[in-house]
């Protein structure tokens, strides 16, 4: 079943290469969709009281290297790849329904490539080896780096390339953090790449410091958080809209999880060890990004740094090293997702009405577009995690855990949230509200696009009736990480 | 006996090995090569390869000679400039080439191979002949065999495809509503 | 039907009402929505009576019922259900919210009558009583949160309702944020809560407390301080309090329900629900009345000198408001909240019939233009100078029982209390000096040319303006309608002015000193646990107190009709004569000027700068060292792509030959 | 006759092939020479299954003669192609992929 799910968007992206031009783009929202079907039933499925691996997939792959191609999900991995199901799918539609990339030839590669891409993120959420979910990590990057070189708006070479340095050399420190792992581990046995495996026998601490290290860099690039989010402007301002949805709101998710995935069960002493470090990391991003969101007045980069502010929620949520902060993490992780995806598709929008994405030349929106600005109002509200949105829940559950581990940080990020409720409401007001500037043109959003965004906006809405769906699941396999933590596995000798 | 007929062959195979590289005009450096296989074909018979051996001359020396036959003819002689850009390549390409052979031979002579019987195993009858040969290729080497097969296939549409007439030409000379 | 079921119903109502009206925009011609509107916010009173009498049919020890409807949100070490508690205290929260929201929705149904929004305007204002209910029935911390936010949402959508102004959309900003700050209060407070006391329920963490705590400890008063900031903003408590008179930008009914009756009086809910932890930290109590008092005072002040007419209302709200906090931090809680429930009647009526004379006048709002709306507009003046009385403190009249009863009880308890007694009473001589500032110059005096006009049978009419700025309005969607309702032509807003009118007047019954006292004794099973509950004022001081603050009262109002009736002009000397204080006033003690200059500047500074030089310089400087070894890396090796392809197979065969070496090196 | 006369003899053919490789601008010399490696390849791989009694090697110099082939084909190809659109026949001078 997990093989299905991970190899269809691919399977349908290779048939979209020799469908008609026309088709090409259906082809892959048919993939898309049925991705999205086969994960709506794993979430369905879900058994919620175990923290194993469900539906698991083991076959050996290169069995000289101990790599294996084993697929599973848990509590922290099943709404994540639900997630990344209904944002593709939904990015898809958008673009398939307004036939983006206009009038361009090559919308047989750019749908291939969105294919392409879903499978490697599907894939890194999936895999249960080391060495798998390195290759796919990186695999996530070869579609980016064309959708937004090959179909992205102005300066978007320099931004890709400056992209590629950065989330390239995260990557290649994880490789080689990854194989240290597992030669490390085996110590001149016989080397293995399963995560599960691997964590039985951890590494001495000295080692773990060093390949953490490694392993924290490649995750937060990719997040990304301060202050290595010197990619993010350039690729948030070139990417076309829909690879932008994609870009913030399910891969910087990859990072985060990874933490919990490889980074908690093998090196557990090393996370205690850079947990302080790691924590005024996130909250120097959320306070960053916060402070950098109010004054921008690109509205992709008030979403853009406000998503380094809610990332670095996630990321203090987990590094609470407690089981309710990385439940609350887990539950942030889908809400950010969730909120920044109609997000960027409504920017989209705005800039059909507006002509800018310049927000003091925007405004008055509202007026002929009661719809649109209803979505776009429980956009906003979610993203400022208003109490009553699954947001809130989300946070509520970060900064408690924070607060009574490290009370000073919870206290500081804590104005973030203040932050929040400016620039949010800022960016919807300047859009939405005062006064129409000439050139621009109140309309009602299409059905085309409310078909994409309002299951988004019934998402977030039926999500903050219950945020216990997630919570609930996430809490066993959570509650597993989080114990490799407080009593690490101790095969290297007796500790200090 | 034995040794007389390895000595001849390899002399041809020598001798047809650095004309091929000696000679300025391509034309003659074809023939060269011919001699050349045919005396690697010589050699091949006495290691026992007699179905290598045929294919070598049927296939290599016959078919696949006759291409570049053709092919130099079409083209012409060109003969090469003498100067040489690439500074130190002159010095250097031979001098890794003898590099090269000295570690094969170090190898071959020196270390490894030891264990190599001199005349090698005894064969039995039948050894390297087409029935064996086939018997292989089609069970043990089954995937190999239609994977040089597909290869085959490919080149032979990439021929095509390459030496067809070039496309900008055909738009130049085509109909302008085409464009 | 238990209490507890009438209380979700009291809940599902409104909200109910809310999501028809949204989704069926479309659908509901001319005013079904306002009359929908109304039928489920009056349902919901309907309900909350069921409530109430239910709860008096429990036996008295059996009045407080907490109940959950799922759990909403618990996983790991938190528990915490979507949970209601149903007792005395939210009862009469949810008759007092219900009850004036009924009225003002009926008002509005008229009011906001030629609005392009006036679907959006009801589904609104019901979300908005949805989310004052929730706020108010909240069994735990968290769905207290939700309630706290959801009322400050609401409370900015409809401030910034009328969107095509910037002053509005600006207001609604300010409130919204400078509430936020109050939630991060409120949240903070939580998390202490959960911390000390392993719970976020309302019943177990007062229990816990009484264990855990001992009085002002360090930690108790740590909360109850952070509970202040989530009230004060909310209640628009100094230092917290520029909003409200901003959000004066929104629709009139608005201002009435929420600016005045309801939503801002929260943070006196809050003190009253949250009475064990404020007792068990009496320094933070005493802070909340000392800044009870402050508010109380400086906006009386300000609203000396302020001419718009709706400002100076908003003004006398934090000045009333300040009257309860001192109220429920003394621990005066019945008097309290007695207060807060006669003030949302008669601050609702001053509102509506402020909103009628706005009408009038085509939308202005200063009153330095109108004058003599008595033969104009009869009922309006009328029930205007109704609600001035309440407000004033007239005797007979509700507002005169409630405020006294607080002052009376600061002196019973006496020491430095008595600052309190003495301020309450100068305040109250200011409240009824405004009271009738805004009364005697509306109704008495030469009618204006609107109210000449009107007499004769002809509603004034000009092009919308800003009343703020006089910049002329965008007169599309977003503006206040083209048409305006007074009181005397549409019956809703009459019925409803009429009602409120009459609970101003007879409200007071409620709890007359020696006469009756079923507010208070309605209250016991909430507050039994008080350490005030003892405390009761001898109705012989109760009586002297009502003498002297009727005397105040009277005083106050015979100085308004010296100064604006009797002798106009002196005023306009005064302000001359007086022109720095008066100067100070105006700009009301400067406290905008100051959040700017401490919170808002310093925070887009630091945003500009690290715009400009943080992340020019060493973000960008992380990469461009990046790709300068990069580059440089490359032109290093640049000379060896010479093109030339025997140059690279050199290379090659080199790598070959050294391999070679390399492996026969390692087999040797 | 000892098998290690074959393998030197095949060293000496792959290095004389490498060198003509390194040496000669016409492509069609190179492809010639390539084919000089090849085929000494073709010759170690024979020398070593006659030695093993192996006929894996046979195998696997058919297989190198296919890919020979192929090369063939399409190294042909590529010089018929250059000669038709003009272009130099000499390996020095094609080099527009330069860093």
């Amino acid at each position: 079943m997990l093989s299905v799910l991970l190899w269809a968007p691919l399977a349908f992206g290779i048939l979209c290469l020799v469908a008609p031009r026309g088709a090409a783009r259906w082809v892959v929202l048919a993939g898309s969709l049925a991705a999205l079907g086969i994960a709506i039933g794993l979430a369905v499925d879900f058994e919620s009281a175990t923290a194993g691996m469900q539906h698991a997939v083991e076959k050996s792959w290169i069995s000289d290297l101990g790599v294996s191609y084993s697929l599973g999900v848990d509590g922290i991995s099943v709404f994540l790849v639900l997630l990344t199901a209904l944002l593709w799918a939904a990015a898809t539609a958008f673009s398939a329904l307004r036939a983006y990339p206009l009038g361009d030839d090559r919308s047989r590669f750019y749908y291939f490539l969105l294919a392409l891409a879903e499978t490697a993120v599907l894939g890194a959420f999936l895999a249960q080896d080391l060495l798998l979910f390195v290759l796919f990590f990186d695999l996530m990057l070869i579609p980016f780096f064309f959708l937004i070189g090959t179909f992205g708006g102005e300066g978007r070479i320099a931004a890709t390339t400056k992209m590629i340095v950065y989330t390239l050399v995260g990557s290649l420190l994880m490789l080689v953090a990854a194989i240290a792992t597992a030669i490390l581990t085996a110590d001149g046995g016989e080397l293995t790449f399963s995560i599960a495996t691997l964590r039985e026998s951890p590494l001495p601490e000295g080692s773990q410091e060093w390949i953490f290290c490694f392993f924290a860099a490649a995750f937060l690039v990719k997040m990304p958080a301060f202050p290595i989010h010197g990619w993010m402007p350039d690729a948030y301002r070139a990417a076309p809209l829909p690879v932008l949805v994609l870009l913030s709101a399910v891969l910087s998710k990859v990072g985060a999880y990874g933490f919990l995935r490889v980074v908690f069960p093998l090196f557990p002493e090393a996370t205690v060890t850079f947990q302080e470090l790691v924590l005024v990391i996130g909250v120097a991003s959320i306070l960053y990004g916060s402070v950098m969101a109010f004054t921008q007045t690109n509205v992709r980069l008030v979403a853009g740094y406000s998503s380094i502010a809610q990332l670095g929620f996630i990321t203090i949520g987990i590094f609470s090293l407690t089981t309710d902060g990385a439940d609350g993490a887990v539950l942030q992780m889908v809400n950010h997702g969730l909120v920044v995806a109609p997000l960027f598709l409504i920017i989209a929008i705005l800039y059909e009405r507006t002509r800018t994405e310049d927000l003091r030349e925007m405004g008055g929106l509202a007026t002929r577009a009661p719809v649109l600005a209803a979505l776009f109002l429980v956009v906003t509200m979610a993203t400022l995690a208003i109490p009553g949105s699954a947001n809130f829940i989300g946070e509520f559950y970060i900064l408690n855990a924070l607060f009574q581990e490290k009370i000073v940080y919870a206290i500081v990020a804590a104005a973030g949230v203040a932050l929040a409720a400016f620039y949010a409401l800022r960016l919807y007001q300047r859009t939405m509200h005062n006064r129409l500037p000439a050139g621009a043109i109140s309309r009602e959003i299409a059905p085309r696009d409310a078909l994409v965004i309002a299951p988004l906006v019934a998402c977030i809405v039926a999500l903050a009736f219950y945020p216990g769906l997630i919570l609930e699941r996430g809490e066993a396999a959570v509650e597993d990480k989080a114990a490799s933590i407080r009593t690490p596995v101790t095969a290297s000798g007796p500790a200090p | 006996m034995e040794a007389v007929a390895f000595f001849a062959g390899a002399l041809g195979a020598l001798g047809g090995a650095v004309a091929v590289i000696a000679l300025r005009n391509p034309f003659y450096s074809v023939l060269a090569l011919i001699v050349h296989l045919i005396s690697l074909a010589g050699l091949f018979l006495l290691l026992h390869a007699e179905f290598i051996a045929a294919a070598q001359i049927v296939v290599y020396a016959g078919a696949v000679m006759v291409l570049y036959l053709f092919v130099s003819a079409y083209v012409g002689a060109v003969e090469e400039p003498i100067w040489e850009p690439i500074a130190g390549q002159r010095l250097l390409g031979p001098l890794l080439a003898l590099a090269l052979f000295v570690e094969v031979s170090i190898a071959v002579i020196g270390t490894g191979l030891k264990a190599i019987e001199a005349e090698g195993a005894t064969v039995q009858i039948g050894f390297g002949s087409p029935a064996a040969i086939g018997e292989l290729m089609l069970e043990k080497f089954l995937i190999a065999f239609e994977a040089a097969s597909l290869l085959l296939l490919i080149a032979a549409v990439g021929a095509i495809v390459l030496a067809g007439r070039p496309r900008e030409l055909e738009r130049e000379s085509g109909p302008a509503e085409a464009r | 039907m238990s209490a507890s079921d009438f209380a979700w119903l009291v809940l599902l109502l409104p909200l109910a009402g809310s999501m028809v009206i949204a989704l069926g925009w479309r659908a509901l011609p001319g005013r079904t929505a306002g009359y929908l509107g109304t039928a489920s916010i009056g349902l919901a009173f309907a309900c909350s009576l069921g409530a109430l009498i239910s709860l008096l049919g429990e036996p008295h020890d059996a009045r407080q019922i907490a109940d959950s409807l799922y759990d909403y949100a618990s996983a790991a070490s938190l528990e915490i259900p979507l949970e209601i508690l149903v007792d005395p205290l939210s009862v009469f929260m949810c008759l007092v919210v219900t009850g004036v929201s009924t009225l003002i929705h009926l008002y509005s149904v008229a009011y906001m009558d030629s609005d392009a929004g006036y679907r959006r305007f009801f589904a609104l204002l019901n979300f908005f009583v949805f989310s004052m209910l929730v706020l108010v029935l909240a069994g735990n911390f968290v769905v207290l949160i939700v309630g706290w936010a959801f009322v400050g949402f609401a409370s900015y959508a409809l401030i910034s309702f009328w969107y095509r102004r910037e002053t509005a959309t600006r207001a609604g900003m300010k409130a919204f944020v400078i509430n936020v700050v109050g939630d991060v209060g409120l949240v903070i407070a939580a998390f202490l809560v959960f911390r000390e006391l392993g719970t976020f329920g309302f019943l177990e963490s007062f229990e816990a407390a009484r264990e855990t705590f001992s009085t002002n400890e360090g930690t108790v008063v740590a909360i109850c301080l952070l509970m202040l900031v989530g009230a004060f903003a909310k209640s628009a408590q100094l230092p917290l309090h520029t909003w409200l008179p901003d959000a004066m930008e929104g629709p009139t009914p608005v201002s009435a329900l929420i600016h005045a009756a309801t939503m801002v009086t929260a943070g006196v809910y809050l003190i009253a629900r949250m009475f064990p932890f404020f007792e068990l930290a009496p320094t933070a109590a005493d802070i909340s009345a000392f800044i009870g008092l402050a508010t109380l005072v400086v906006a009386a002040t300000i609203a000396l000198v302020v001419t718009d007419l709706k400002r100076i209302i908003a003004y006398s709200t934090m000045s009333q408001i300040g009257y309860m906090v001192v109220g429920v931090s003394i621990g005066a809680y019945g008097a309290g909240l007695f207060h807060l429930m006669t003030h949302a009647f008669f601050k609702a009526l001053l509102f509506m019939a402020a909103g009628s004379v706005i009408a009038a006048i085509a939308g202005r709002q200063s009153i330095d233009g109108m004058s003599g709306f008595r033969r104009a507009l009869p009922l309006t003046s009328g029930l205007l100078i109704v609600g001035a009385l309440a407000l004033a403190g007239f005797p007979g009249m509700s507002g005169f029982f409630s405020k006294d009863e607080i002052l009376v009880f600061a002196a019973e308890r006496g020491g430095m209390y008595w600052i309190f007694a003495i301020g309450g009473y100068v305040a109250a001589f200011l409240t009824a000096f405004y009271a009738f500032r805004i009364g005697f110059r509306v109704v008495l005096g030469e009618p204006c040319p609107e109210a000449r006009e009107l007499e004769r049978g002809h509603l004034a009419h000009a092009d919308p303006v800003n009343p703020l700025t006089g910049e002329p309005e965008d007169t599309e969607v977003g503006f206040p309608g083209p048409e305006h309702h007074i009181a005397e032509r549409a019956r809703p807003m009459a019925i409803a002015m009429g009602a409120l009118g009459l609970l101003s007047v007879i409200g007071g019954a409620l709890q007359i000193p020696g006469v009756s006292a079923g507010l208070e004794h309605f209250f016991e099973p909430t507050f039994e646990e008080s350490a005030f509950h003892e405390v009761i004022p001898s109705s012989g001081s109760a009586w002297l107190g009502l003498a002297v603050g009727g005397a105040v009262a009277i005083a106050g109002i015979a100085l308004a009709y010296l100064l604006y009736v009797a002798r106009p002009g002196v005023t306009a000397r005064l302000a001359e004569r007086l022109s720095g204080v008066h100067r100070f006033l105006f700009n009301r003690w400067y406290f905008d000027q100051l959040q700017d200059a401490l919170v808002y500047r310093p925070l887009v500074g630091a945003g500009r700068f690290a715009n400009a030089v943080f992340e020019r310089f060493v973000v960008n400087g992380i990469v461009q060292g990046t790709v300068g070894v990069v580059r440089g890396a490359g032109s290093a090796v640049r000379g060896a792509q010479s093109g030339f392809v025997r140059g690279y197979a050199l290379l090659l065969v080199g790598g070959f030959t050294a391999l070679g070496v390399y492996f026969l090196a390692a087999a040797s | 006759m000892d098998i290690t006369w074959y393998l030197v003899l095949s060293g000496l053919l792959f290095a004389i092939g490498a060198c003509g490789v390194l040496l000669r601008r016409s492509p069609l010399v190179i492809l010639l020479c390539l084919e000089l490696m090849l085929n000494a390849g073709s010759l170690a791989l024979i020398a070593f299954s006659r030695a093993h009694d192996n006929q894996d090697g046979h195998v696997f110099a058919i297989v190198v003669m296919v890919v020979a082939a192929c090369e063939v084909v399409v190294g042909l190809g590529l010089i018929v192609a250059m000669f038709r659109r003009r272009l130099p026949l000499d390996v020095d001078q094609i080099r527009v992929l330069r860093g």
